[in-house]
């Protein structure tokens, strides 16, 4: 009983740590649409008085006035060309920079970073706090097989992906602010560099690991009767009855589903990110950074959050050493995959007691019919 | 050292890309990288301006402030330059800056992107003033040398301006004066045509 | 000074070792000892052998179905690691300017980030596999997987190297390849030589009997 | 280190030459040899990995042979190859290992693990961690000649029957024929029919041959211990007897242990050549019908398959010659998804059938063939060696399923072409006899009734030999067991069995132990009446009624 309370509050705090985390995302998308909308209209504003000012005005004010309406009203009458011949060249001047830079250095370096730090306090907050979640009456002994071996090679597949993934990106996002001052200038050039190399190399291979993760484990995950319960009473844990969960909980699928589609979001910006040269890419390119920084930091909050699961709640970890888990922990957390198994196992196991029994006695007897 | 700036004066800019060949000779940049172009508007249309665009040497230069290794610095006279032994080519600096002033080499058909080069006021880098490494990577460094931007230089028409922010926009100030009193003064000539008043040129009532 | 001594001495001693390492091995198998078959041959061993060496390439297609794994992730690793070996133009300038004093066709840089990703992909999914099955976890030792591991950082550094402009990793990158060559003549690594005498020494011997392997 | 160890260590030390060195300097673990294997795909244990097997054999190459691991073994680094090595590893080789050499044929780097698992059963054997059965086996075949003890009286006897039955001379230690044959035990004991089959073919296409009282026995229990010495001094008594009578050719049994043995181990255990050439039987009969000196007739129609024995096919060479063979007397022959050189092994070989702790996992083994057969679905198992036939029945049996097992010879000595032959008065030489007289006769004959799905007649009904006894078999409800315990009571014949009152019967049954308590001998008495009469459709009609034999 004690265990279930204990377990009861991680899931509920882990829980209002999600819906969180989802107002912020949302929040930042807000804020995202909204700014050029603003941004737009004061210039408009601008350029209206413009045209009723009176007296003599520099022929290159009007250059400069119209450069900037064609690039907020489109290609509204006004072309520019250039003789040279390369991306953008023709572009006078890219207004967009203004607000990438305005994003990325007053929204994403600070919101982002006391995102992750938060979320990574707060885990490690709970992971001191809570007592791990003990297999209820203590291992059996026995084990019950669960994961095959490519089902683990997979998932060990995408951690390894993501993971380093996760700290090349890291690395390039916040190492200005956190390794420059320990490395150096120069210390941390090379490590960036290093960074972004490796990132763009092992970027496509996240996809191979996304469709190896959806191919061996998109069985398990689609929606079942019961998981809408599990998500209500935070695990089973506000039911009285202790439910009965199958292969995976709605929490694992939720897990499932958000990789999933974080790392498709994450694959085409960043693939997008991988040819910047493509015509008529650059405004997308500065769209797919953005996107591309959220998707991530979403992606490796929820994978620490993840890690903290596996680790708070005993004996979960084994499926993923050796694909085989204790009989009571699949009793407590799986129960009605466990069943069924067993069920399945069983029956398995009658037939071939019998077959054997029956067919050692006719070997011994002889008996033909 | 005051802050050095360019300046197009769009009225003289004749679209000649003498700028840009002289930007590129002077400063051996390799194929693809154009630290300046000639941008022109309304090309073939009433209107039609056309402006030499480089680096701006901004004072609060957006690539420097998203360059996620910092190697941007500015120097005493206000001209942004930026170590491409710390540079590792991300681009970033390129989709911040509004002018299109970061170039980079393209090593391959992934379009891997070089190390990031771009208009040095002729200032050359980090490197050892005059040294040979210092060309091979940023190109000439005529302002130590007591010269000013080739470019700016060699503008025919002077379109171009470059050097000390204060002269350039006295320069400017007096062609926009020279030019507004040619403006006036054909106006007034219309004035006196038509309307046979004598204008007060004291420069106080021109409304 | 550390970088002098990558350059300099540990390059040379590496090579020494790979060099030596291999052609012991390889003098070790000539000259070593052999049982003569007196049987009467059936078949002559010679054929049995060539065909062999290049058979194996192929896997057996009842198997094919149980080691599919083994089979996509070991060529996508071989044939990545081969072509970056061998094609990748900074290996092949290196070669030229080095030992040979010719080059030949390279890969563009495209084609190079490609044969690193597929290399990585089928190293990644081989060592894994190692890991996770239970027949490769019970048999490899600690040295399969430390060669795997050396392997992995050789191509990472190599890969972490690609914009050749920080001296830094370039050095990192030789660094490792030393490591990696001076582990070679002791370790399972050897088995990108020694294959061949040893699919020709069963290709021998089925070929003396007559059968085809 | 005890002199145990010390002398497998020092067998292994022997062991390591090129080959050797080359194969675990090429071996990186991948794992592929696992899914060759039938005893890692049965029982998914993964040490039984071939390759894994060979561990004593590698840790003394890596120890002794490879400069790091001397050196690591200076440090004290390594453990060494310990007495629990060895003797965990006895249960791994002999009773996990067929010796069938599927895995050298998939190593991606050519590693011939099947060679090298014979070369840790050398250092096993000589440290003295061998089973008890293979090593009686190999004293007895000292000894007696033949692992099976002193089976030369069998042999006379069985020989004494095929003279009577065929009318034709079995040549026994005659000089300067062609072809001295030689017979494996358990052809001898299990399979005599093989022996009267060879005597028929031979007649025929006028082979002159011989068999040796001195060296008749082709098994070689010294391979299948490991144990080179006994394996050289069974060879020599062979060649010795070979030159004695004067031979140009040895004939190897089907059984192809036997054959590697003599054909290939044979020269490198003696150490010499021979003076003499070596067939398998197959070869010869394949030469023959090519010759056109084996005239044949008639098809087998039902529909059968051929299983490769692994030793024979796969790692002896002969692989044409019996698909050649089957494709003369036989016209609806399918083949298992796997077969030729990639046939599974039937899970018996390399002596592991004659280790009697190993039948849990021989039977285990043997759902590789029963799902292969199982695919297949088909009426009959042709084969040829004596010892994948007896496996293959064990494991029919264990499975419950009726598929009769033939040996290939037997059955191209059923379709010899009568007229040929020179003797027809023998019943035995009819090629098609109805099925009354093959219940009765001496030596059996495969008939068509029993290539058919006739499901009363069970395919051991070859084996019976004596004339003084009937197969009681032949009765629904009687198996090989209470066969023998009936014959153990006295009741050895159809006729005597049908006058049995059904108290005696079932007081038999009692005193034989509770497991026999349940069979219900009522219809027996009435069924052996029939058979007793011949009334062989009449049988077969009530034993369609029947149901177990009640």
């Amino acid at each position: 009983m004690d265990a279930l309370k204990r377990s009861s509050k991680t899931i509920t705090s882990l829980n209002v740590n999600l819906s969180l985390l989802v107002c912020f995302i949302v929040i930042i998308f807000a804020m995202l649409s909204f700014s050029p909308v603003f941004a737009a209209e004061g210039k408009l504003g601008n350029s209206n008085t413009a045209t009723h000012q009176l007296g003599v005005k520099s022929p290159a004010t009007d250059l400069w006035r119209a450069v900037r309406n064609r690039d907020f009203g489109g290609s509204k009458g006004m072309s520019s060309t250039s003789q040279i011949k390369s991306l953008g060249a023709n572009t006078f001047i890219n207004v967009k920079g203004q607000e990438w830079r305005k994003f990325r250095q007053n929204w994403l370096l600070p919101y982002g970073g006391y995102f992750l730090v938060s979320v990574v306090g707060f885990l490690f907050f709970l992971y001191v706090v809570i007592k791990k979640v003990k297999i209820p009456n203590g291992r059996s002994g026995k084990s019950v097989s669960r994961l095959s071996t490519m089902q683990r090679v997979s998932h060990w597949f995408m951690v390894i992906l993501i993971g380093f993934m996760a700290l090349t990106g890291l690395l390039l996002l916040f190492g200005r602010l956190v390794a420059i001052p320990v490395l150096g200038l120069d210390g941390f050039a090379f490590v960036a560099s290093a960074s972004k190399e490796s990132h763009n190399v092992f970027g496509p291979l996240v996809i191979v690991s996304l469709l190896l993760m959806l191919i061996y484990f998109i069985q398990h995950n689609w929606p079942a009767k019961g998981d809408i319960k599990w998500l209500f009473s935070l695990g089973g844990l506000l039911s009285k009855k202790h439910l009965k969960i199958g292969f995976f909980n709605a929490g694992e699928k939720l897990l499932f589903w958000f990789t999933i589609w974080l790392g498709v979001v994450l694959s085409i910006t960043g693939l997008l990110l991988l040819f910047p040269y493509y015509e008529q890419t650059e405004a997308y390119t500065q769209l797919a950074i953005a996107i591309h920084a959220i998707a991530a930091l979403l992606l490796i909050a929820i994978a620490f959050a993840h890690v903290w699961m596996v680790v708070t709640i005993e004996g979960t970890m084994d499926a993923m050493k050796d694909g085989n888990v204790d009989e009571n922990w699949a009793k407590y957390h799986h129960s009605r995959w466990y069943e069924e198994t067993t069920v399945a196992n069983k029956a398995l196991d009658v037939d071939a007691h019998v077959e054997e029994m029956s067919s050692s006695e006719s070997r011994k007897e002889g008996v033909y019919q | 050292m005051a802050n050095v700036k360019f300046y197009c004066d769009s009225e003289r800019c004749i679209e000649c890309n003498g700028c840009v060949t002289a930007c590129k000779n002077e400063n051996d940049v390799p194929w693809g990288v154009n630290r300046r172009r000639v941008v022109t508007v309304k090309d073939g249309e009433p209107g039609e301006r056309s402006l030499s665009v480089a680096c701006m040497h901004c004072s609060d230069a957006p690539c420097a402030a998203v360059c996620p290794v910092d190697c941007f610095y500015t120097t005493d006279n206000g001209i942004v330059l930026h170590d491409k032994d710390i540079c590792i080519g991300c681009g970033y600096c390129s989709y911040a800056c509004p002018f299109g002033a970061p170039q980079f080499p393209e090593s391959g058909a992934f379009s891997s992107k070089g190390k990031m080069d771009k208009c040095t006021f002729c200032a050359g880098g980090p490197e050892e003033t005059g040294s040979a490494e210092e060309y091979q990577k940023y190109g000439a460094n005529r302002l130590a040398e007591g010269k000013l931007p080739l470019c700016a230089e060699m503008c025919a028409t002077k379109a171009l301006l470059a050097g000390d922010a204060n002269v350039v926009s006295d320069i400017y100030r007096q062609r926009v004066i020279n030019r507004s009193m040619s403006t006036l003064a054909s106006n007034v000539r219309i004035q006196k045509d038509f309307l046979g008043s004598s204008p007060d040129l004291t420069g106080k009532a021109t409304k | 000074m550390i970088a002098n001594f990558i350059d300099g001495p540990l390059w040379y001693f590496s090579q020494a070792v790979f060099a030596i390492g291999i052609i012991w091995k390889i003098l070790s198998l000539i000259v070593g000892k052999k049982k003569s078959d007196l049987s009467v041959a059936r078949g002559s061993s010679v054929p049995g052998a060539i065909r062999t060496i290049f058979s194996r390439f192929i896997p057996d297609k009842g198997m094919a179905s149980h080691i599919k794994l083994q089979i996509i992730a070991g060529y996508l690793f071989h044939l990545g690691l081969f072509a970056l070996l061998f094609f990748a133009a900074p290996h092949v300038r290196f070669l030229d300017e080095n030992f040979l004093g010719f080059s030949w066709i390279t890969l563009p840089h495209w084609g190079f980030i490609v044969a690193a990703q597929v290399a990585f992909l089928g190293l990644l999914l081989l060592f894994l596999h190692r890991l996770m099955h239970q027949v490769t976890r019970l048999i490899s030792s600690t040295g399969d997987y430390l060669a795997s591991i050396i392997t992995f950082i050789v191509m990472l550094t190599g890969c972490l190297a690609l914009l050749e402009e920080f001296s830094e990793l370039r050095l990192l990158h030789r660094f490792s390849v030393e490591i990696f060559l001076i582990y070679f003549p002791f370790s399972s690594l050897m088995h990108a030589f020694t294959f061949v005498p040893s699919r020709a020494f069963t290709g021998a011997w089925f070929g003396r009997r007559g059968i085809k392997s | 280190m005890s002199e145990r160890l010390e002398r497998g260590v020092e067998a292994l030390r022997g062991q390591i030459d090129s080959k050797v060195n080359a194969f675990f300097s090429s071996c990186v673990n991948c794992g592929i040899c696992a899914e060759s294997c039938l005893f890692y795909t049965e029982t998914q244990d993964p040490r039984y990995t071939p390759i894994y097997k060979t561990e004593p054999l590698r840790k003394v190459w890596k120890e002794e042979f490879t400069f790091w691991g001397k050196f690591s073994k200076k440090l004290g680094l390594t453990k060494s190859l310990c007495e629990e090595d060895l003797s965990s590893w006895e249960e791994l080789v002999y009773d996990g290992c067929s010796m069938c050499g599927r895995c050298s044929m998939v190593c991606p780097v050519g590693i011939d693990v099947a060679d090298m698992i014979y070369r840790v059963k050398q250092g096993l054997e000589a440290s003295g961690y061998s089973p008890q059965s293979l090593v009686a086996a190999a004293d007895r075949a000292i000894e007696f000649g033949s692992p099976m003890g002193n089976i030369l009286p069998a042999l006379k006897a069985h020989i004494k029957h095929i003279e009577a039955d065929t009318g034709l001379t079995v040549p026994i230690d005659v000089e300067g024929v062609d072809y001295m044959t030689t017979i494996s035990a358990n052809e001898i004991v299990t399979f005599p029919e093989y022996i009267a089959a060879l005597t028929r073919i031979f007649h025929h296409a006028g082979v002159t041959w011989t068999i040796s009282s001195e060296a008749f026995e082709a098994t070689n229990s010294g391979l299948q211990l490991g144990d080179n010495k006994i394996a050289a001094e069974l060879i020599e008594r062979i060649v010795a007897a070979a030159e004695k009578l004067k031979v140009k050719y040895i004939v190897s049994p089907e059984c192809g242990h036997a054959y590697s043995a003599i054909r290939w181990n044979g020269p490198n255990f003696i150490g010499r050549g021979y003076k003499f050439g070596v067939v398998h039987i197959l070869e010869l009969l394949d030469e023959l019908y090519h010759d056109g000196r084996l005239k044949l007739s008639g098809m087998e129609t039902s529909k059968l398959t051929f299983h490769d024995p692994c030793q024979l096919v796969r790692r002896g060479g002969v692989d044409a010659q019996p698909q050649e063979l089957l494709a003369s007397v036989a016209e609806n022959i399918v083949v298992m998804k796997e077969h030729g050189r990639m046939n599974w092994c039937c899970g018996g070989g390399g002596g592991v059938s004659a280790i009697e702790r190993a039948e849990e996992i021989r039977i285990k083994v043997f759902n590789r063939k029963k799902s292969q057969l199982d695919e297949l679905n088909v009426e009959t198992v042709v084969t040829a060696c004596s010892n994948c036939r007896t496996v293959l029945e064990d494991g029919l049996d264990a499975n419950n399923m009726e598929i009769p097992v033939l040996g290939l010879t037997e059955l191209i000595a059923e379709h010899l072409v009568v007229s040929d032959s020179v003797s027809s008065k023998s019943a035995g030489s009819q090629p098609l006899m109805d099925a009354k007289s093959s219940a009765v006769s001496p030596v059996p004959v495969i008939t068509k009734k029993t290539m058919n799905t006739d499901k009363s007649s069970s395919s051991k009904s070859q084996k019976s030999i004596s004339d003084t006894e009937d197969n009681l078999k032949k009765i629904e409800g009687i198996g090989p067991k209470i066969e023998e315990i009936l014959k153990v009571g006295g009741i050895t014949t159809f006729s005597k069995l049908s006058t049995s009152q059904y108290d005696d019967l079932k007081a038999l049954l009692n005193e034989a132990g509770s497991r026999y308590k349940m069979h219900n001998p009522t219809t027996w008495p009435q069924q052996a009446e029939l058979a007793n009469k011949g009334a062989w459709d009449e049988l077969s009609d009530l034993q369609d009624r029947l149901l177990g034999g009640r």
